[in-house]
């Protein structure tokens, strides 16, 4: 009697706060094609996950009600049972099934968050390179050349290429209503497209341990309509310094920083890792590429 | 305790039965030892830096000569086994005391090999693809100097006991940890060496 | 004097240079990557089967089975971990 | 190094509290032992003894200690997360708290309480008189004290790790963690793991070679059958740490490139090879609490174990599937689709023999006759629990949604969901079933029973939470959080859950202190009427085990003797073959724990001296003739009898 009781009550306390809430989850409340997917597929595993859920307990409840000691008798033995092959194929080919639908589908919209989004493979993506440091984030925008520090501005409705890469411990980057995350490090680039919907402003956010500061390296992800994120690319090169190898350094060496907009960007004087997993082809090379934005990245990240 | 004369001496009794399986799987332990080290060397060996890469250090000829080394004492040490189980004391004891003068030499010629290296200037702290080769040949190189003393061990104890169960029972374990170096150093061989030369 | 060199020791070893030397040809002669590695491959189990099996009488015992399971477990877990290592790390795809 | 960086003196009053009462505790311990005069009790019956069963209270012990601290260290983090913008503690103190609670809860609770549980149990279990190497064993557990002194010590002299439990490179390189705390992590985990190595290749020996007549494999009990499989794993997961935790320590303290960011060095592959190893890990500690469970679920349901084999083949595919799904612990590392897709397929195929194990377990219950005991309690929680942990373990196995639940509280939630059901209800199950096996006498029932519904309430109270914040964007290891992200109201009520978590661990110690003063004792050896041999030999057992060894013709034979009311034990007595007790293991932990403590500060003369003294207990014990002893016959029947209760 006990056990349905906390049953109950924990089944009541999960539904009043998942609906309790004044504003959807986070995660659950995507605001471009590649969240959308990741929270599509969320939704379906859950709903599978609770139907096994919902056959366990039943089958759980059952037995725990109907074969209570008490219920069963003084003199009541239990017989011996070796098993059932029936029953026990049964229950291995179902969890196969399971799992072959669940892996279709993981294995589909992986392909799908990695790739540009459905429908704007055509569109020139805007590449973003978002670097960190200590806790602070980096945006630089080789084509527009500006840079930003603590906050990103992108255009809805326009394909974004990140690239994401680490001055030191390993981050991770995650603007959790536009994409799943990935992982920012030193020797690597690795590559996250998204695209917004709709504009508004969204937090983004480190989400893996890297020293004492980890709590605080947030930055907000602003998306605008195409009109207004090319004002405000205008306005930066009109209004902000130019971003100097020596403040650029300074950047990197202080812990926080707060928003900061500079005219011109870092990968100019402080190229990106090229190559694969630390393995840098060559040296040089890469030096060569950075200077030469457009193109050149492109076969980088094509390995 | 119970000891069962139709079988050779080093299995004689339930506690050297139990002593040489639970050496086996202990050297399954190292097979998944080396093959991680194994993995960090295939995974760095591209990382060389700006330090040397594996054609610019490698030598045929010291390694072949550690490998002659190492596979003739792996050989002797098997006819040291089998002369114990014939009862020749004295044989046993002359080809281990081969082996482990063959093992020296291996190891004299890694050290120098090692010497070599850190002149050119490709040390342990060079570059991501030296600190795996050191590493890899130096846990196989402590493996072998572990082997000396445990083998000089093994053999004053039969040179005072003579063959009793216990005595039988460890020089064949050692046996086998000998073999077992051996096969490592195969894979070495081939997959750093050969691999790196071809 | 010839009981203490068993025939089975001695092809073992002779097994294990003439091994040697064919693997040896990796270097000295010119073939692709994927062929030179076969040879590796080959020739260094070859040389561990003759060690484990001739040397070390693996099967002797009553554990065999135990000895050759545990052998197996072994590899499985290396072999997965150096290709799998190398998948995540190296070949990225 | 400067003296005030040696001795970690910090303004912060509760860590210099807990440093006072560890040296306070210490001393107590000293003086007590001194007063009453029991350190020569202590040394021949404690310290130097091989007999399985005392080991195996000792890993118990210390691994109920170490359960204390990583609680404490749960607590504070708990504590902390309550309220938005809190400053109890500080960001480094929070980052070393929630490295060392992973890291003692895994290495130095979960894994030692079962190592003790097994320990205890599965000689008696297969009808043995002691493990394969008694030696062997108590080395193993001198070495994981140490390395758990060692952890400890860290706490006091030179700081904790902080780099997480996971210590991901470059953070834990001596350039982002110039403390000397992950040179403790190396050493400590290094020294534990080398013993733990020894136990698996001991325990794996010993079930293979040492079951008594006519117990083939398949008619091992599950729990026995756990613990083969689990010991496998050790056997080729270990290396793999002792290889990582090796190059870390290169790395830190010698220079060497391995996870650089420069010279060719690769960070990531530390998080490859920390997770080759602590994938299989998990099912370490997973396992053998599948082989508690279906004892106890057997026992109390009266009714043999459903679908014996499918069980078995369902270990051993877990076992192999453990070592080829490490990569889910980072898809977000940038490789590509194939290789997660790979990964993801191989994770989730994991949940169909857990999927069958737990049909097997609702059938054993179908038909039986179930009693409520405090174990069967924590093992009847364990099934829905688990499911949640189960099905949500699925969840994140999907790569692409991964993407969303990494490094969050969802992942946080799950693996407490795994672990906490999974491991330490197994834990406490067993140590209640098997306790009076051990000493004697139950523990009492209505403590129990209170135990147990303050710890399952309270852990879904504390857990649950954590799911819905994860999905919310929260991240773990935040020291603190703003008021706006709204995650403040769950966050107090996990801290309301991890309270009550806490009382129920305190009801669970009241319980053993309460049982030991008040609890009747139990002769007849066999308080459940069960089914294992480990049943039938008397409590607590005596130093030989068995005065004449069973043979067993079926699963649950000593059942169905009981049944058919034949004798389960058949023969004369024997003179029976003991191993002697000795003083080399202690030692060789101990210098094993200075020789760590010496590699830690990098102080290399005092490291090699202590580094020969590991050499000479080595040597001693190459050179040592110790034959055992035998027990007489006469003393045999003398035991017996006086444990049988009669009168001499």
């Amino acid at each position: 009697m006990k056990i349905k009781w906390a049953l109950l009550s924990l089944i009541f306390t999960i539904t009043t706060v998942l609906t309790g809430c004044d504003q959807p989850l986070l995660v659950l409340d995507p605001k471009g094609p590649q969240a959308k997917t990741l929270s599509d597929t969320i939704i379906f595993s859950m709903v599978i996950m609770a139907g096994i859920l919902l056959v366990v307990y039943i089958l759980y409840a059952y037995m725990l009600t109907k074969y209570r000691a008490s219920k069963m008798g003084e003199d009541y033995e239990p017989p011996h049972e070796e098993g059932s092959h029936t029953l026990e194929i049964i229950w291995t080919l179902i969890p196969v099934i399971i799992v072959v639908v669940l892996s279709v589908v993981t294995v589909r919209s992986t392909s799908d968050v990695e790739a540009v989004p459905k429908g704007y493979e055509e569109d020139k993506p805007l590449v973003i390179y978002a670097s960190s440091s200590n806790w602070k984030w980096h945006f630089s925008y080789p084509e527009e050349g500006i840079e930003t520090v603590n906050y990103v501005n992108i255009p809805t409705d326009r394909p974004v290429e990140f690239r994401l890469y680490s001055h030191g411990p390993i981050s991770s980057f995650w603007i959790p209503q536009l994409a799943g995350q990935k992982y920012a490090m030193n020797a690597m680039i690795n590559e996250l497209n998204l695209v917004a919907d709709a504009p508004g402003s969204y937090i983004g956010k480190n989400s893996n341990f890297n020293g004492k500061g980890f709590a605080h390296m947030d930055f907000e992800a602003q998306a605008m309509t195409a009109s207004e994120y090319v004002q405000w690319v205008e306005d930066v090169k009109e209004t902000a310094p130019k971003l100097s190898e020596k403040e650029f350094n300074s950047l990197l060496e202080i812990d926080f920083v707060g928003r900061k907009t500079y005219s011109s960007n870092h990968l100019t004087f402080s190229p990106p890792p090229v190559g694969n997993h630390g393995h840098n082809p060559d040296e040089k090379d890469g030096k060569d590429a950075s200077e030469d934005e457009s193109n050149s990245h492109e076969e980088h990240n094509q390995h | 305790m119970k000891i069962d004369n139709s079988l050779p001496l080093e299995y004689s009794t339930e506690e050297n039965r139990l002593k040489i399986l639970g050496f086996w799987i202990f050297l399954g332990a190292e097979i998944a030892l080396f093959s991680t080290l194994f993995t960090v060397y295939f995974v760095l060996v591209n990382g060389v830096g700006n330090g040397p890469s594996p054609k610019d250090i490698y030598e045929l000829k010291m390694v072949l000569i550690q490998t002659f080394l190492l596979l003739t004492s792996s050989f002797t040490i098997g006819l040291g086994i089998h002369a114990m189980r014939l009862g020749l004391k004295k044989a046993m004891m002359t080809f281990f005391i081969i082996t482990l003068v063959l093992g020296l030499g291996f190891l004299v010629f890694e050290i120098e090999e090692f010497i070599t290296y850190v002149h050119e200037g490709a040390t342990i702290q060079t570059s991501g693809f030296l600190s795996s080769l050191f590493t890899l040949l130096g846990t196989h190189g402590l493996h072998v100097t572990f082997g000396l003393f445990w083998g000089t061990a093994i053999l004053m104890q039969v040179k005072k006991q003579g063959f009793t169960p216990e005595t039988t029972n460890k020089s064949f374990i050692f046996s086998l940890y000998w073999h077992f170096l051996d096969v490592v150093w195969i894979f070495i061989f081939s997959f750093v060496y050969l691999k790196g030369l071809m | 004097m010839k009981q203490l060199f068993p025939v089975s020791h001695v092809m073992g070893f002779v097994f294990s240079l003439v091994l040697s030397l064919v693997a040896l040809t990796v270097v000295f002669y010119d073939m692709s990557y994927a062929m030179g590695m076969t040879i590796l491959l080959i020739t260094a189990f070859a040389q561990a089967s003759v060690q484990l099996l001739m040397f070390m009488h693996m099967g002797e015992s009553k554990d065999k089975v135990t000895l050759y399971t545990n052998i197996a477990y072994a590899l499985f877990v290396g072999v997965f971990t150096i290709l799998g290592s190398l998948l995540l790390l190296v070949w990225d795809i | 190094m400067k003296w005030d960086e040696f001795f970690v003196f910090t303004h912060d009053p509760m860590l210099f509290a807990a440093m006072i009462s560890i040296v306070l505790g210490g001393l107590a311990i000293f003086v007590g032992l001194t007063y009453f005069k029991k350190w020569g009790y202590l040394w021949t019956e404690w310290l130097t003894t091989v007999d399985h069963k005392r080991i195996g209270v000792m890993y118990i012990l210390v691994a109920l200690v170490m359960l204390f601290r990583g609680g404490v260290d749960a607590l504070l983090m708990r504590a902390q997360s309550a309220v938005p913008e809190n400053g109890l503690l500080n960001a480094q103190h929070y980052n070393e708290i929630f490295t060392t609670h992973g890291l003692l809860m895994i290495l130095f609770m979960a894994m030692p309480f079962i190592i003790g549980l097994m320990n205890v149990i599965i000689p008696l279990q297969i009808g043995a008189r002691d493990v394969a190497f008694p030696r062997l064993n108590a080395v193993s557990f001198w070495l994981f004290a140490a390395g758990a002194a060692l952890l400890n010590i860290s706490f006091v002299i030179g700081g904790s790790p902080d780099a997480g439990w996971t210590a991901y490179f470059p953070l834990a390189s001596l350039e982002y963690s110039p403390t000397v705390g992950n040179n403790y992590y190396s050493l400590a985990l290094q020294i534990s793991g080398i013993g733990t190595l020894m136990t698996g290749i001991n325990f794996i020996v010993t079930i293979l070679k040492m079951r008594a007549p006519g117990m083939t494999l398949m008619k091992m009990p599950m729990f026995t059958w756990s613990v083969l499989i689990t010991n496998v794993i050790i056997v080729f997961a270990f290396p793999v740490l002792t290889v990582a935790l090796a190059l870390m320590m290169l790395d830190r303290q010698f220079g060497t490139q391995f996870f650089t960011m420069s010279n060719g060095g690769m960070d990531m592959l530390w998080a490859n090879l920390f997770w080759v190893w602590a994938h299989p890990e998990v099912y370490i500690v997973i396992l053998p609490a599948f082989g508690i469970y279906s004892e106890i679920i057997s026992t109390f349901a009266r009714k043999n174990l459903y679908g014996y084999k499918s069980m078995v083949v369902s270990m051993v595919a877990i076992s192999l599937l453990s070592f080829l799904v490490w990569a889910h612990h980072f898809y977000t590392m940038g490789q590509g689709v194939m290789a997660n897709s790979i990964f993801s397929i191989a994770t989730m195929a994991i949940a169909v023999p857990t999927g069958v194990k737990m049909f097997n377990w609702l059938f054993t219950l179908h038909k039986g006759k179930i009693t409520f005991t405090t174990p069967m309690l924590y093992s009847l929680a364990f099934i829905p629990i688990f499911t949640i942990g189960g099905v949500t373990g699925v969840m994140l196995g999907m790569a692409s949604a991964d993407y969303q639940y990494h490094n969050t509280m969802f992942l946080v939630a799950h693996f407490h969901y795994v672990l906490i059901p999974g491991t330490v209800f197994a834990v406490i199950a067993g140590f209640h079933y098997w306790y009076p096996k051990v000493f004697g006498y139950q523990l009492n029932e209505r403590l129990g029973k209170l135990g147990f519904w303050l710890i399952t309430i309270s852990f879904n109270v504390a857990f649950m939470p954590l799911f819905i914040l994860g999905l919310n964007g929260m991240t773990r290891r935040m020291y603190t959080y703003s008021e706006e992200t709204g995650f403040g109201p769950l966050n107090m009520l996990s801290f309301v859950g991890a309270l009550g978590l806490a009382l129920g661990f305190i009801v669970l110690v009241y319980n053993i202190y309460w049982s030991a003063r008040y609890s009747p004792r139990d002769t007849s050896g066999d308080p459940y009427d069960a089914r294992s041999p480990e049943w039938s030999t008397h409590s607590p057992v005596p130093v030989y085990n068995f005065a004449i060894v069973p043979t067993i013709n079926s699963l649950d034979a000593f059942w169905y003797a009981k049944k058919n009311k034949a004798p389960f034990f058949e023969g004369k007595y024997e003179p029976i073959h003991m191993p002697s007790n000795s003083g080399q293991p202690f030692l060789m932990g101990v210098a094993f724990c200075f020789w760590g403590f010496f590699m830690v500060f990098s102080w290399w003369i005092p490291a090699i001296i202590s580094a020969l003294g590991i050499f000479a207990t080595m040597i001693y014990r190459t050179f040592e003739r110790d034959h055992g002893y035998y027990i007489s016959v006469e003393e045999i029947e003398r035991t017996e009898n006086a444990l049988r209760g009669d009168k001499q």
